[in-house]
């Protein structure tokens, strides 16, 4: 493997006196490549935590797609496409501010953080925008779900030719869409069912489209968004409370060619942040 | 610009050129667009893939640039491509899974939302 | 050079990291590694206890038909947290996080690990996590068995968030962990250690951590989208709101099954390292069973679908990971041919942890092999869901995992603490606890076979009798560990002093005084190969072992 | 065809020695397997006890090896010479991983042919419905008629169509050697052929609460002209007998029982033990009184209205049950009442009104 092993004690003279050195390690290099590893580790760890929830995101579009191209029409696609570029910007702060520090440049590297906080602060703003809006029309997961009769208006505008008033009253509008409950069923009719299911999915889908009904089970779209960005959010907000505690830091001068780690690390996750947003936005937002 | 710098460069760690960051960063606004835009040609199942494509692109451009992965050991590499590989794995065959069996579910079954 | 320094005994304890500085604080908030793999160390048997009393609780419930001490629902309640606290308090973070923690610096030479406040993270996390479960606990338990199927767990109206709580916590302890003992192999390793000079501890522990760190995140986010699912309804795995319960179990086992090898893999590592020891031999086949540790934690990640053969997973799924299941036994059958190839022709010194050893290889082969009846299709979907799975994967997780933690702290007691212990005390309790083990799970393997189902508080006449038997079994095991505890505490107290190295190891760890000193050695030590006794030599009277002044070694 | 044809040599042997305890007793029994009742039984047998025999001889060879070794080299005196062996040996290595190999890809083999078979019923199969529910099975069978013993006939493919009202289940039938989880919103199959007329054992193998362990049923396996008899006897639930006797076989048999005592007892749902006729505190809505609308609201529409100090945890019947059968429940209730007025024409009128305005409780079903 490709790792280097400090075994060199030339550079720790020189650095002994480096405060930030800790005992264990014997060079500030090698003490730099520990953390990057670990840093790294982490951040695998953290993809993984988000591939669960792409797993289910992935199992429900491939499975129930008419749920998503319905559902999809609520979201705001601009307020996402701005929140793309939002955080593409403090992606640059960020990584201006680790070149800032490497080098030394103080008020650079102060100006960056600024700015990354505050992308990061307009993100949540944006996001809390949208989160409202849904809030309010009853576009909610499980048995919240229930959309007002405002925004039902607003989904035929989008082409849906009638788009129901309430999801409830949905089923009753065409006899076929409704689900018998459990048992009800009679066998001979779950096997012909069964039988043809390959065309199932897409018949389903079709028939929503041409009839213009709320496919069931709607809410489960807005369950995986919530929780999807919701996560997401809560790793912005752990993001603002380091960029926050480096930006006191970088006011005090620690950071310089010597001492740089800190900022690199959160760098690094900032970026991930970032990178996971990447696929947010046109897996949720631009579906078609 | 760096030649008006006089700062001293560190002993380890990579520093990034300015020319990377800013052309990731245009390259990143653009990729944007262009998702952006895919969405109103229809091209059937393929958008979604258009889109993936283009997300994995700037993802790539973030890990390589942004986060140092050109000029870094290639273990971090490794250790990245590892995750999405399992991550892959997992939803691979649970989609795989979930396909097979979703004959046998009833459709729309949700009790609880609407019995 | 550092040869010459070795301890004979000394009327006065030398300054040690046990010694070198007191009180709470010294401890609960310590980096030295050490220290913080003591703390783990009690934790964890204090966790072990909680759950063995549950275990006792369960097997006396069934002695008898009917209720016998408590109602079905406590009963529920009390094999589901003796699931949950083995499993996420105490045989995940056994050995890795306990004795992984304590040998690992020791064993590369270096003063700590890589990221000591994390690992003291790490620490407080496990702590922080336990006292959450145990909340859950006091509130009054929780009833879906450890593994939180929904929908029951998003139905039940018992402390399921409460619990799955502590076990996300616990997960990110665990990440913390296995994260810090891979910076630790690749950074801290000293010169002239390559990749196949480690110890083979090493080896198992590195891949332990590669498993912690890819799939405890999964386990994360599963729990995390099972409190959601109680406490806000998103229905993503809960029927009744649209979801699939089947998805649910794919994220679960995804990390759970790995999870196993997280438990068993250190074990083998200490296997590896007390059988070489204690033949005075070279391990064999070295590469195999470095390689096999990471076969196992890479094929481990793909076959979890075989805890779904019966549970609504499709046909061809079962059939893929009926076929990638075995895959996985093959490196462990490889193991245990280089184990008992090494002691052909050594020199066995037949002490406790080579006891424990044996009788590691014993459970172990028989939870192994009976393995292979699960993995099969034809005959998993008979044997699923009875007390057949539950016997194997006590033969795995206890035979295996929790004899080799007693080898390994048995083994690693003198160095820990600085105190023998009685050693024909150690080997009779390592025999009843085997004995008693197999008493009570043989006949779970019988009940099984014959379609006992597992959880049952209540059991047809046909089962009286072996359900009997296997209750005597328990207790006779629960004599044996009375017996290592007293013991133990005993050596703790007035045990006499350990030599550095009393079994004759060539491996780093010895080459320091027992206990060791707070920065683990006072000179580098002599970087060698760790399976090669040749200058190793007992030394009549220190009684131990001393590393012979390396002019001696043939160049 | 499977095992048995491509292993004869070596299971034939095994049977002739069969007067050993592991080994076949006339119902297909072993030491360590259950009566045999089902044809599919005999090919999961016989992988087994290849298996097994390839496990017995690996383990006891490697535990011989060890004991020998243990003994044979054990250290007499601290500083004893030990000879010089090979630390590994490529070709040694090489062939203990191949064999290993190339058992497990037999096993794998022999197991997967078996599964195939057991899980491709055949299309004629007689086809009966399973409901699972916290914590009993019903059957029912193609006539409508429902049952808590499961009846089979001897020889002939039986497919169950099973789903769940609640959490997963599991039917595990030891006799057959199947097992297969009861999903909620899914139909799950599981099929068999019975060959051994008798009583066996089936349970409930994935955990479902409470009384997951009480949750066993019967297979009764009948030869099949008895069968027919049989099926040909039980046809409508309600043809035979009285509405309220009727109505307490219902009862019985769609799992109300679980939760509604009928001696006072507290449950998950209101005893139904003088119910009918009191007056009832709604949750959020006007009191009412509990009377036939009532009833057959909580049936159909159970969170409708809720009696005060119960959840509103009742699955709904809507679809699953005829009129004609809440009826007879409503009568079987008014067995248990006092306040039920002795009017036995009241039971026509209630029908399609249900909405108006009269109360009820609500009846908490499974959901615990």
């Amino acid at each position: 493997m490709s790792d280097s092993q400090s075994s060199s004690h030339v550079d720790s003279a020189a650095h002994a006196a480096n405060p930030n050195l800790q005992h264990h390690f014997d060079s500030m290099e090698q003490q730099y490549e520990s953390g990057k590893l670990g840093m790294w580790l982490f951040l695998v760890t953290e993809i993984l935590l988000f591939g669960g929830l792409f797993c289910a995101y992935a199992v429900y579009r491939h499975n129930h797609p008419e749920i998503f191209t319905y559902a999809h029409q609520f979201l705001d696609k601009s307020l996402g496409g701005f929140n793309t570029i939002v955080l593409i910007v403090s992606s640059l702060t960020m990584a201006m501010a680790v070149r800032a520090a490497q080098l030394g440049q103080r008020r650079l590297l102060t100006t960056c953080l600024a700015l990354t906080l505050a992308c990061a602060f307009l993100f949540l703003g944006v996001k809390f925008v949208e989160y409202e809006h849904k809030w309010k029309h009853g576009l909610l997961w499980g048995k919240n779900y229930e959309v007002q009769g405002e925004m039902a208006g607003a989904t035929e505008a989008l082409m849906i030719p009638a788009a129901p008033s309430q999801s409830g009253s949905a089923a009753d509008v065409d006899p076929n869409a409704t689900i018998l409950p459990r048992a009800a069923r009679a066998p001979e009719g779950l096997a012909a069912e069964v039988g043809d299911h390959g065309d199932g999915v897409a018949d389903a889908a079709d028939d929503h489209a041409t009839h213009g009904l709320e496919p069931k089970n709607v809410h489960l779209f807005f369950g995986i968004y919530f929780v999807m960005t919701g996560l997401h959010g809560i790793h912005v907000l752990a993001g603002i409370g380091v960029i926050t505690w480096l930006l006191i830091r970088s006011l005090r001068g620690d950071f310089g060619p010597d001492y740089f780690a800190p900022v690199d690390f959160t760098g690094l996750y900032w970026h991930v942040v970032d990178l996971i947003w990447i696929f947010l936005f046109p897996l949720l937002y631009l579906i078609d | 610009m760096s030649t008006h710098e006089n700062e001293r460069h560190p002993d380890f760690g990579h520093v990034a050129p300015l020319k990377a960051l800013f052309g990731t960063f245009g390259a990143l606004l653009v990729l944007t667009v262009a998702t952006y835009g895919a969405t109103y040609i229809d091209l059937g199942p393929l958008n979604i893939w258009i889109a993936l494509g283009i997300a994995v692109i700037k993802g790539s451009l973030v890990a390589m640039f942004f986060m140092h992965l050109w000029w870094d050991g290639k273990f971090n590499a490794f250790i990245l491509i590892c995750g999405l590989l399992f991550v892959m794995i997992f939803i691979g065959i649970a989609m795989l899974d979930s396909a097979q069996y979703q004959a046998e579910l009833i459709p729309g079954y949700a009790p609880a939302i609407h019995p | 050079m550092s040869t010459n320094d070795t301890p004979m005994t000394p009327a006065v304890v030398p300054e040690n990291y046990l010694n070198c500085s007191s009180g709470f604080r010294s401890w609960f908030f310590t980096l030295d590694h050490k220290r913080i793999g003591v703390m783990y160390l009690a934790s964890i048997l204090a966790m072990f206890l909680i759950g063995g009393i549950m275990a006792l609780m369960i097997r006396t419930e069934l002695l008898t038909q009917g209720q016998t001490i408590m109602s079905s629902d406590d009963y529920n309640k009390v094999f589901t947290l003796h699931g949950a606290v083995m499993i996420f308090l105490f045989i995940i973070p056994g050995i890795p996080a306990a004795l992984g923690n304590f040998v690992l610096p020791l064993m590369l030479g270096a003063k700590d690990v890589a990221l000591p406040r994390l690992n003291l993270a790490s620490y407080h996390l496990y702590v922080v996590g336990a006292l959450v479960c145990v909340l859950s606990i006091v509130l009054g338990g929780v009833d879906t068995g450890w593994t939180f199927y929904a929908p029951y767990s998003t139905t039940t109206n018992t402390h399921v968030s409460i619990l799955t709580l502590g076990a996300f916590i616990l997960g990110f302890s665990s990440v913390f962990t296995g994260l810090n003992f891979i910076v630790t192999i690749h950074r801290m390793r000293p010169a002239g250690m390559g990749w196949f000079d480690m110890p083979l501890m090493l080896w198992a522990l590195y891949a332990t951590a590669i498993i912690q760190v890819l799939a405890t995140p999964v386990l994360g986010i599963t729990l995390l989208l099972l409190i959601v699912e109680r406490v806000m309804g998103i229905g993503i795995f809960d029927p009744a709101l649209g979801g699939d319960p089947v998805l649910y179990q794919h994220f679960f086992w995804f990390y759970s099954h790995p999870a196993v090898y997280i438990m068993i893999l250190p074990a083998m590592g200490i296997i590896s390292e007390i059988i070489s020891v204690f033949s005075r031999k070279h391990i064999f086949g070295y590469r195999a069973i470095a390689y096999s540790s990471i076969a196992i934690a890479a094929f481990s990640f793909l076959v979890w679908g075989h805890h779904m053969f019966t549970s609504g997973q499709s046909e061809l799924m079962n059939m893929i990971f009926s076929a990638l299941t075995f895959s996985v036994s093959i490196p462990s059958a490889v193991k245990m041919f280089n184990w008992i190839t090494t002691m052909y022709k050594g020199s066995i010194r037949l002490d406790t942890p080579m006891i424990y050893a044996l009788c590691f290889m014993f459970l172990f082969g028989i939870g192994g092999l009976t393995g292979l009846f699960l993995g099969s299709l034809a005959t998993d979907v008979h044997l699923h869901d009875t007390y057949f799975v539950v016997a194997h994967f006590h033969y795995v997780m206890f035979g295996g995992t929790v004899i080799a933690f007693l080898a390994g702290l048995h083994y690693w007691w003198p160095k820990m603490f600085g105190r023998m212990y009685d050693e024909k005390l150690g080997r009779i309790s390592a025999i009843i606890i085997t004995v008693g083990f197999n008493i009570t799970f043989i006949a779970q393997f019988i009940m099984g076979s014959r379609g006992m189902p597992r959880r049952y508080y209540d059991y047809v006449d046909e089962f009286s009798l072996l359900h009997f038997i296997s209750s005597m079994g328990s207790y006779v095991m629960a004599i044996g560990f009375f017996m290592v505890a007293g013991y133990l505490v005993k050596s703790l107290v007035s045990g006499p002093r350990a030599h550095a190295n009393p079994w004759g190891s060539a491996a780093l760890e010895w080459q320091t005084q027992s206990p060791p000193v707070h920065f683990n050695f006072d000179d580098d030590p002599e970087v060698c190969n760790p399976y090669d006794y040749s200058r190793v030599q007992y030394d009549a009277a220190s009684g131990g072992y001393v590393r012979v002044p390396s002019e001696v070694k043939p160049a | 065809m499977s095992l048995s044809g491509m292993l004869g040599m070596l299971t034939s042997p095994l049977s002739a020695v069969s007067g050993i305890p592991f080994l076949g007793r006339a119902d297909g029994g072993t030491f360590w397997l259950p009566v045999r009742a089902a044809e599919g039984a005999k090919a999961v047998d016989e992988l087994f006890y290849f298996i097994f025999w390839i496990c017995l001889f690996f383990f006891t060879l490697l535990m011989a090896l060890m004991v020998i070794f243990a003994i044979r080299y054990r250290r007499r005196e601290e500083g004893e010479e030990v000879e010089k062996t090979p630390s590994h040996n490529l070709p040694l290595e090489i062939v203990w991983t191949t064999i290993p190999i190339l058992l497990v890809v037999a096993i794998f083999f022999f197991g997967f042919q078996a599964y195939l078979d057991m899980s491709t019923p055949p299309t004629d199969a007689y086809e009966i419905q399973v409901t699972g529910q916290k914590w009993k099975w019903s059957f029912t069978y193609p006539n409508g008629y429902m049952d808590e013993l499961l009846h089979v006939p001897a020889g002939r493919p039986v497919t169950l169509v099973m789903t769940s009202e609640d959490v997963i289940h599991s039917m595990s039938i030891p006799a057959f050697r199947i097992k297969n989880d009861v999903v909620p919103g899914r139909y799950r199959k599981v099929w068999f052929t019975a060959n051994r007329p008798g009583a066996y054992d089936l349970y409930c193998a994935e955990y479902c609460g409470t009384q997951h362990s009480g949750m066993i049923s019967t297979v009764i396996v009948h030869e099949a002209e008895d069968f027919d008899v049989w099926i040909a006897d039980h046809g409508d639930i309600l043809g035979s007998v009285s509405p309220a006797e009727g109505g307490e076989r219902l009862y019985n048999l769609l799992g109300c029982k679980q939760c509604h005592s009928t001696d006072g007892a507290p449950g998950v749902g209101p005893t139904f033990l003088d119910l009918y006729g009191t007056m009832r505190k709604i949750r959020d809505q006007a009191d009412c009184e509990c009377d036939e609308d009532y009833v057959r609201e909580s049936v159909l529409d159970p969170t409708a209205r809720i009696s005060q100090g119960f959840e509103p945890v009742m699955p709904t019947f809507k679809g699953r049950l005829k009129d004609k059968e809440i009826t007879a429940i409503i009568a079987y209730m008014k067995t248990l009442s006092v306040h039920a007025p002795d009017e036995p024409a009241a039971d026509e009128a209630a029908g399609e009104a249900a909405e108006t305005d009269t109360t009820e409780t609500d009846a908490g079903d499974g959901g615990e």
